[in-house]
């Protein structure tokens, strides 16, 4: 129990942080841009220089706006009214019909909040169970000899991708031998499933982070005194964090963006965010509404872009595959 | 605080194809220093880490206090290592790398544990330092935290493996004092890993000196300085390097004359030196070895003067080193202010008590004169 | 958490309003029964009771329109309850209500409602409903301007349940059911077909999508739409008065769409069902399809068209149903040979690549009874 | 010390554990082992049975469970080899992967080389918005993406195909406008026909798919591309422009040699996603028209679901299985992506 | 093969919160060897980026040649830059690392390149290693290679940013005389940065002292070393460092007497030698410098000794280093022959000639005598 408050205030303690130094941005940005303008004026950056710089800017911008274009349409069809996504009268409905009643609606009268609590179940087991096989594993892997270990290894990069398309194809197989076992309809063990096919990608890309972990700090430990475990916890762990966050936010969209399985093993009280909104845009056999399920849509995206951002140094350390340059 | 023995010491590596630890014998003294120096890849880090435990030897015996800790895990022995790269754990302040050894080895409870650390941090200047991640610090506060990391356990040993290798020249100089002071205070046995000979030499009250895993010579520091027992510690110990010149031995009138193949170079040695050296001088073909400093101007007089062209004139502040044509890499070491310019012609001579002679083949000296204080070993 | 234990249930994959009515319907079932009955609703149906039924985990009835019965018998997904039912159906329901439930003498559900696609229009932009489809191209003539956003029809074109009615219009048949034969080459079926490709699609927008047919009339920027009580509401929510009319009679023939007999069906489930769970769903399916408020509710509200022979003539179940009715009448009941699943996908497909102009009529339709013979072997 | 400091950092990072030489096997087996055995329990089981349901005859779902098939042996294979339409769906598989990947590299570098470059301000803020796409369910990403490539005028690409009509339309009468005495009208095969009918043509609908896989995967390109710039040493740059390169050669000595190894480790791993893509296909057109551009998955649920054809459905998953394998087998071997395996 | 001049540069960053280079003035004559040296953040590195064309100064002029390259990008100026960490491209081989430069900045043909670089290979000794990659070669042969990339192209000017701290001392030893034999050779202007004193004095023809972004003082070696115009400079060259005591200033019967503030220290300048600097010395507080090999044992001489307690005896082999009481950090070098040992309490003293005045507030050198060569240019 205390360990767990420990954890939540340590979370909060670096969420906290994190938002101060995302927040901070725009009294930077403002001290920056006074510097900038000093300097321009005393005539030690010349114009030329700066309105390069302010072109790459704008340049990077306008990419930007195209990529997300799609975003932003959806996100003014969740404000507009009615129930297209499409309409004859603009790509783009009138902006002073925007409300947030689909919001409202998504919130308050859809079977959002208990969709939410199922996939926080699941999600919630995908992520705990995987990561507490995954961090042994990738740690064995990295720093331990035992027999089988290049073939395990071998197997696991093998097997990295062939989740995804797994599922769809050996559905029927998957539902069959679920309903055997009297396991269908079951949120843990739909996260269970989860962390099992997230296992071999997310051990692969957490043993190669931990490879560049130099041994000499679990040595170091150990001539402090460290046991076997102590080294882990106290030297392993802490420094993997990286690796740890990138592998927290692809075990984390495993269980919480598949729908496919979700959908043939739950019934509808258990269903998921994914599966409720997969729901809605099939709702009835021929209508989707728009407004809702881009609201709906928006809402259960959101998560997933938080735990991004906060992690977002984490993940592009986390991410750089020592050993792989060169 | 301990003595430290290790007994025909053996490391082999990849199953056999790599030695990088020969029969090592070594028998280091309660609170003794002792800097271990030797070319990359000699097998002195190998050496530290089996004595810290990290490395397990493929034969021989380590005692550490008049215990066999051959079998011991590196957890379970009372030793402190500073690594070169000082390994401070990223993720603790300066305060919880330092705790942490006490923390793992000792059941000494919080504040015990915090007396210790603050009291060492004051020792070593770095109080105010407590509260810092090590990537705040520079590489000299680094360094000052490894050590404290490594002093306020109090171990039996200390290891150091090319503590400051990382450092610049002053700060390495302001470090080796510092560490030679901390060692003497607390008297706490140490073993220094260098390749730095003259880190090895300022620093050790005994130095050893290895080369492809095996024992060279050992000694104090002048010992090994003024009597090399072969060519290689000869070379390796001493900046710039001793001059080495291959000569052949002629017997003359007046006792013995050593010329190099191409003739430039000639060298008599008197009859009295010769007879004493008798049972010694057996071959006709050595290595002769004088150090830069022993080579002299020689003023006018023309008893063994060496003529030599001057390639370079290297000025060092407090003297010139003077690059000459006598042989590959043949320097003098003269005062700063005699005036001598690339390209001048000057004559040399050095004391014949000054050389070194080394047989061709095996490396090894030959004399062994001079030798007032303690015999240097030999493995 | 995941517990199955949630009584007897019944699946359906209704829209918003109609499951809200079932709901509301259930409640009165429910009254004072010991066991009660749940309703889910279902995403994806087919496709789930195609696997939950075989692994015995599926419900004892779902709803959804007849056309699935023959397939149903041939995998022995379905229940006969010919024997359990303390209703005479024959007595009760319509003649091509009866017939749709039943299959090679098995009664495989119980049926509650009838339903098809009409003419609907935009008073705002047509003054009379047009009686035959001359008039109407006229008037979709007028307002048919794409690059204005203006269009002339709201009509999913290739989708065969839709276009049924012209595509019968010459007395062709998709399938026909007595022989058991494919009609989509038949000289009737392509005529029926040239027809929709001159006079309808030239009309809707140019995206055959479902959402894409809708917006149009959706955003008041068509005078009509083809289509069926679902959509009615949607319409209306958008603030178009769609109103209701028969679909325009056709110059030498007449539009002659599928109807859909909405069937509560018993599945395979119930014969290894305790006694309890059995009277529950018989209960259920019995007294939903005679009791005089669910039926008035789905008329009323979803338009759904009464197939109880008390009701199937009222006249006091409002315009929208009756329109419906006048439609039915002209229709025929979708074929729920299992044979049909094969045909809908490559008829589709066909008709797709009409409607793209990248093949001809008479080619498409031998291209795909040629596919459709092929699967069938 | 012969090799610099990093060196020896990373080559000391990629050493085993050298003190656990004592009691070995055991140590690491007990860590490694839930992770395999749960893998294994759930992944390889379904495997095996859908590699035997491949060799029966199993029509629709009753006859799995009810268990009326019969071993057929290979028959399920000898049929879908002379099956043409696996063979149509096999080449445009490849042909998918093939195109998306190769334009998901190109915009995975521009975005990762523009979101790191030194005059871009902000590019944090941009790297952190623009991988919003990974977060989005896919099957949401799709159905948008589907309403955008809608072949009615008022779809969003025909939109904006109309504006440039309009946009060239309008240039085209100023000059007319200026030059007076010239008679401009705007050339034809400048104006773009509309509507345009994205997805009833073969090749607009498979470039629909690959545009919206692109856009699915380019987030995970560019974070991996973006960490791998990011190590890339600034001397290397110093250098290059010492010797007289410029941009481009910059570009073609340095950055690009530096992102081999990341992005083609991306690539694999995103190519094997393609390869099993099934959401795109099949909500934006069954993967039509006329089941031209049936990738692999798709044909196989469509053989299951629709068509009831399950053993048939299962052998051309286990071939799908297979082939990923063997990609991966391929790609591991070829790329030394098992470098991490076989070094260490 | 340009002189080089540099006027009034000046460096920000961060908007100008950083100052790296405070209005520098340089000038290089064509073919010489400008050693470049400070302590870690100087501006060294700065300074040499902003020749190179990699920074853009923020203000001040640079010529190259008689060309004024201010805005010129660093590809269009002929210089080559050997990097501290090499910088090879890792992808290429040896060969095409070499040929790199050329292709991108000549439009020399394939043939003749590869001629070009066959030559240099030879020249450098790494002509078997032409086909490896740079991860196959120690970190001597990068040195060699990272060298020949930029001999090959017969640049205009030389940059090397510490080429050597990577490399071990025998082996930096090595390479130091190799860079200097070859720039000799090719008789191309180089500008050389270090941090460590001893290369930069070993290598220059002239030798430039920053500290803090600023030119402190800049001259040839011996010029610099003998006379420091500022503490700075005295104190950062020469090894080991220059001894400094705070002193204040009595008028006594015979001269000067310059005393410590606890009087354990007293030292008087004869009469003569106070009135030839009588200009010089205004003040009544003096920081007084003198250079360890300039200390000498008093024997028995009672005329301005100062008795010294030895706290430690360094050998380093030729010499030993005897740290006194005297002041913080006080050494004196004495021939190793000199029996002194730790504890011992000895007499020594030193010439007058030999000392030198530092004003205590501004560091300033206030003698400037002995300056009979040619006087060093303070900034
Ligand atoms: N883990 C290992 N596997 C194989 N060979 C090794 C290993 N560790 C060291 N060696 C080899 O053993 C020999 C001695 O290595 P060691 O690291 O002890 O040298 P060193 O004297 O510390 O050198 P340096 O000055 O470079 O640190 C070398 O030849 C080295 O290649
Ligand atoms: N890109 C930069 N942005 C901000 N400050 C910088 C940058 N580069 C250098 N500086 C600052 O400018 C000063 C001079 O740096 P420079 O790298 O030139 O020092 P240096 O003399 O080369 O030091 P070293 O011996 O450590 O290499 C330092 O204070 C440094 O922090
Ligand atoms: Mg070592
Ligand atoms: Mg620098």
């Amino acid at each position: 129990m205390i360990a767990v408050v420990a954890i939540l205030a340590n979370v909060i303690g670096v969420l906290t942080t994190w938002a101060h130094e995302k927040v901070a941005w725009p009294m930077r940005a403002a001290r920056t841009a006074r510097l900038t303008f000093e300097q321009v004026r005393t005539g030690k950056r010349s114009v030329w220089d700066l309105a390069k710089t302010v072109a790459s800017t704008v340049g990077a911008i306008a990419v930007l706006v195209v990529l997300m274009f799609p975003i932003y349409w959806i996100f003014a069809a969740s404000l507009s009214e009615g129930a297209g996504l499409m309409s004859t009268d603009g790509v783009f409905a009138d902006p002073s019909t925007y409300n947030l009643d689909a919001y409202r609606w998504v919130l308050f009268e859809s079977a959002f909040p208990s969709a939410l609590l199922n996939s926080l179940i699941v999600v919630f087991v995908t992520v705990s169970v995987s990561m507490s096989v995954v961090i042994p594993g990738a740690y064995a892997l990295s720093r331990h000899e035992f027999r089988g270990r290049k073939k395990i290894l071998y197997g696991y990069v093998l097997f990295t991708q062939v989740g995804a398309g797994l599922s769809i194809a050996t559905l029927i197989a998957l539902y069959v031998l679920f309903v055997n076992f009297g396991l269908s309809n079951n949120l843990l063990v739909l996260g269970l499933f989860y962390a099992a096919g997230a296992i071999p990608f997310n051990t692969w890309l957490l043993k190669t982070f931990m490879d560049n972990i130099p041994i000499s700090y679990e040595e170091a430990a150990v001539i402090d005194g460290a046991s076997r475990w102590q080294v882990i916890r106290e030297v392993i762990l802490p420094l993997s964090k990286p690796g740890i966050a990138v592998v927290l936010v692809f075990t984390f969209l495993a269980g919480w963006n598949e729908f496919i399985v979700a959908q043939t093993l739950l019934r509808p009280e258990n269903y998921t965010l994914s599966v409720e909104l997969y729901a809605l845009a099939t709702s009835g056999q021929y209508d989707t509404p728009w407004t809702q399920f881009s609201a709906f849509a928006i809402l259960f995206a959101m998560p997933v872009a938080l735990i991004y951002f906060f992690a977002q140094s984490y993940v592009e350390s986390g991410l750089s595959f020592g050993g792989m340059e060169g | 605080m301990a003595r430290v023995r290790v007994e025909s010491l053996r490391k082999e590596y990849d199953v056999g194809t790599v030695v990088a630890v020969d029969d090592l014998n070594l028998e280091i003294e309660d609170g003794e220093f002792v800097t271990v120096v030797g070319p990359s890849g000699c097998g002195k880090t190998t050496t530290l880490r089996m004595l810290a435990g990290l490395e397990e030897p493929t034969s021989g015996r380590i005692e550490i206090g008049d215990e066999d800790v051959t079998d011991v895990h590196a957890k379970n022995r009372d030793v402190a290592m500073v690594f070169q790269n000082y390994a401070l754990y990223p993720h603790k302040t300066v305060f919880e790398n330092m705790e942490f050894g006490l923390r793992m080895s000792t059941d000494l409870d919080a504040s015990e544990r915090e007396r210790r650390v603050v009291e060492t941090a004051e020792m070593m200047d770095i109080s105010e330092l407590l509260e810092d991640k090590p990537d705040e610090l520079s590489g000299g506060q680094k360094q000052r935290v490894a050590l404290g990391r490594a002093i306020v356990r109090e171990p039996d040993l200390f290891l150091f493996d090319e503590p400051l290798s990382n450092l610049d020249a002053k700060l390495r100089t302001t470090m080796r004092a510092e560490i030679q002071r901390l060692q003497d205070e607390l008297g706490i046995t140490a073993v220094y890993v260098t390749h730095d000979q003259h880190e090895a030499m300022t620093m050790g009250d005994r130095i050893v000196i290895l080369n492809d895993g095996e024992l060279q010579q050992q000694g104090a520091p002048t010992e090994v300085y003024e009597n090399p027992t072969n060519r290689f510690v000869g070379g390796f110990i001493g900046s710039p390097s001793m001059n080495f010149i291959d000569v052949t031995v002629d017997q003359v009138s007046d006792g013995l004359r050593l010329r190099d193949t191409d003739g430039d170079f000639s060298f008599t040695l008197s009859a009295a030196y010769a007879t004493a050296n008798d049972a010694a001088l057996g071959m006709d073909r050595y290595t002769l070895g004088i150090r830069p400093e022993n080579v002299s101007l020689a003023d006018g007089q023309p008893q063994n003067a060496i003529t030599a062209g001057v390639d370079v004139v290297e000025p060092v502040g407090s003297d010139n080193f003077l690059h000459l044509d006598v042989g590959p890499e043949f320097i003098a070491r003269v005062p700063s202010d005699v005036d001598i310019e690339s390209g001048d012609h000057i004559s040399i001579t050095f004391d014949e008590s000054d050389i070194h002679l080394f047989d061709m083949d095996s490396g090894a000296e030959i004399l062994g004169h001079d030798q007032e204080s303690q015999p240097a070993t030999a493995p | 958490l995941g517990d199955d234990d949630r009584g007897t249930t019944l699946w359906n994959e209704f829209e918003d309003a109609e499951e809200e009515t079932l709901e509301e319907h259930l409640e009165v079932f429910n009254e004072g029964r010991d066991d009660e009955l749940n309703a889910d609703n279902i995403a994806d149906m087919e496709d789930q009771l195609e696997t939950a039924i075989p692994a015995g985990d599926g419900p004892g009835t779902f709803a959804w329109a007849h056309d699935w019965l023959g397939r149903y018998h041939d995998q022995e997904f379905g229940y006969d309850a010919s024997g359990d039912l303390s209703l005479d159906l024959e007595s009760e329901f319509t003649a091509d209500a009866v017939d749709a439930v039943q299959w090679e003498g098995h009664t495989y559900g119980v049926p509650y409602a009838s339903e098809t696609v009409t003419l609907m229009y935009n008073p705002d932009l047509v003054d009379e409903p047009p009686e035959t489809l001359e008039e109407m191209v006229d008037i979709m003539d007028d307002h048919h301007d794409p690059s204005n956003g203006q269009y002339g029809l709201s009509y999913p074109p290739v989708d065969p349940y839709f276009v049924s009615g012209y595509l019968h219009a010459f007395g062709g048949r998709i399938f026909h059911e007595d022989t058991g034969e494919l009609g989509i080459e038949d000289d009737e079926f392509i005529e029926g077909l040239e027809l929709l490709q001159d006079n309808l699609w030239e009309y809707v927008p140019e995206d055959p999508e479902y959402g894409s047919q809708m917006a149009p009339f959706n955003d008041g920027n068509a005078p009509f739409a083809i289509n069926g009580p679902w959509q009615v509401g949607g319409f209306r929510d958008a603030g178009v008065d769609a109103t209701l009319a028969p679909l325009p009679d056709v110059d030498g023939g007449s539009p002659t769409p599928y109807t859909g007999i909405q069937v509560w069906y018993f599945t395979a489930a119930l014969e290894d069902a305790d006694e309890t769970t059995f009277e529950t769903i018989m209960d259920f399916a019995e007294w939903y399809t005679t009791n005089e408020d669910v039926i008035v509710d789905n008329a009323e509200r979803h338009g759904l068209i009464p197939v109880h022979q008390e009701y199937a003539e009222s006249d006091d179940l409002g315009e929208d149903v009756e329109t419906f009715i006048e439609t039915v009448e002209m229709g025929t009941p979708m074929p729920a040979d299992p044979r049909m699943d094969l045909v809908f996908t490559p008829l589709e497909e066909a008709l797709e690549r009409v409607f793209n102009e990248s093949e001809e009529p008479a080619e498409a339709m031998e291209a795909a009874a040629e596919e459709i013979r092929g699967r069938w072997d | 010390m012969s090799t610099s400091f990093l060196d020896r950092v990373s080559s000391e990072g990629q050493r085993l554990l050298p003190f656990e030489t004592r009691n070995l096997n055991l140590f690491g087996l007990l860590l490694v082992a839930p992770g395999v055995v749960l893998f294994l329990s759930f992944m390889l089981f379904p495997i095996a049975f859908l590699v035997y349901l491949s060799m029966t005859d199993a029509t629709h779902a009753g006859t799995i469970i009810g268990g009326d098939t019969n071993f057929v042996g290979f028959d399920n294979y000898v049929d879908l080899f002379t099956d043409s339409q696996f063979w149509t769906s096999f080449g445009i598989t490849w042909l998918f992967l093939a195109v998306s990947l190769v334009i998901k590299i190109i915009v995975g570098l521009g975005l990762a080389m523009l979101l790191t470059h030194a005059r871009v301000v902000g590019k944090r803020y941009m790297r952190a918005i623009v991988i919003i796409p990974m977060g989005l369910p896919a099957i949401f990403i799709i159905t948008v993406w589907r309403g955008m490539f809608s072949g009615a005028r008022f779809g969003p690409f025909n939109e904006l195909l109309a504006t440039y009509n309009s946009a060239v339309s309008t240039l085209a009468g100023m000059v007319d406008q200026a030059l007076f005495f010239v008679a401009v009208s705007v050339p034809e095969f400048l104006l773009v026909d509309l509507p345009v009918s994205w997805l009833s043509g073969r090749w607009s609908a498979f470039m629909a798919y690959v545009t919206t896989e692109v856009w699915l995967a380019y987030p995970f390109m560019v974070i991996i591309i973006v960490s791998a710039l990011q190590d890339v040493p600034m001397e290397l740059h110093d250098a290059a422009k010492v010797d007289g390169a410029g941009y481009f050669h910059r570009f073609i000595h340095v950055t690009l040699p530096a992102v081999k190894r990341p992005v083609m480790f991306a690539s694999i791993l995103t190519a094997a996603t393609s390869f099993q893509q099934f959401l795109i296909p099949w909500i934006f057109n069954a993967g039509g028209p006329s089941r031209q551009n049936e990738l692999l998955i798709v044909y196989g649920y469509r053989e299951a679901i629709e068509l009831n054809q399950y053993a048939y459905a299962s052998a051309i998953m286990v071939t799908a299985i297979a082939f990923i394998g063997l990609f991966m087998w391929l790609a591991v071997r070829k790329g030394n992506l098992a470098e991490g395996v076989d070094s260490a």
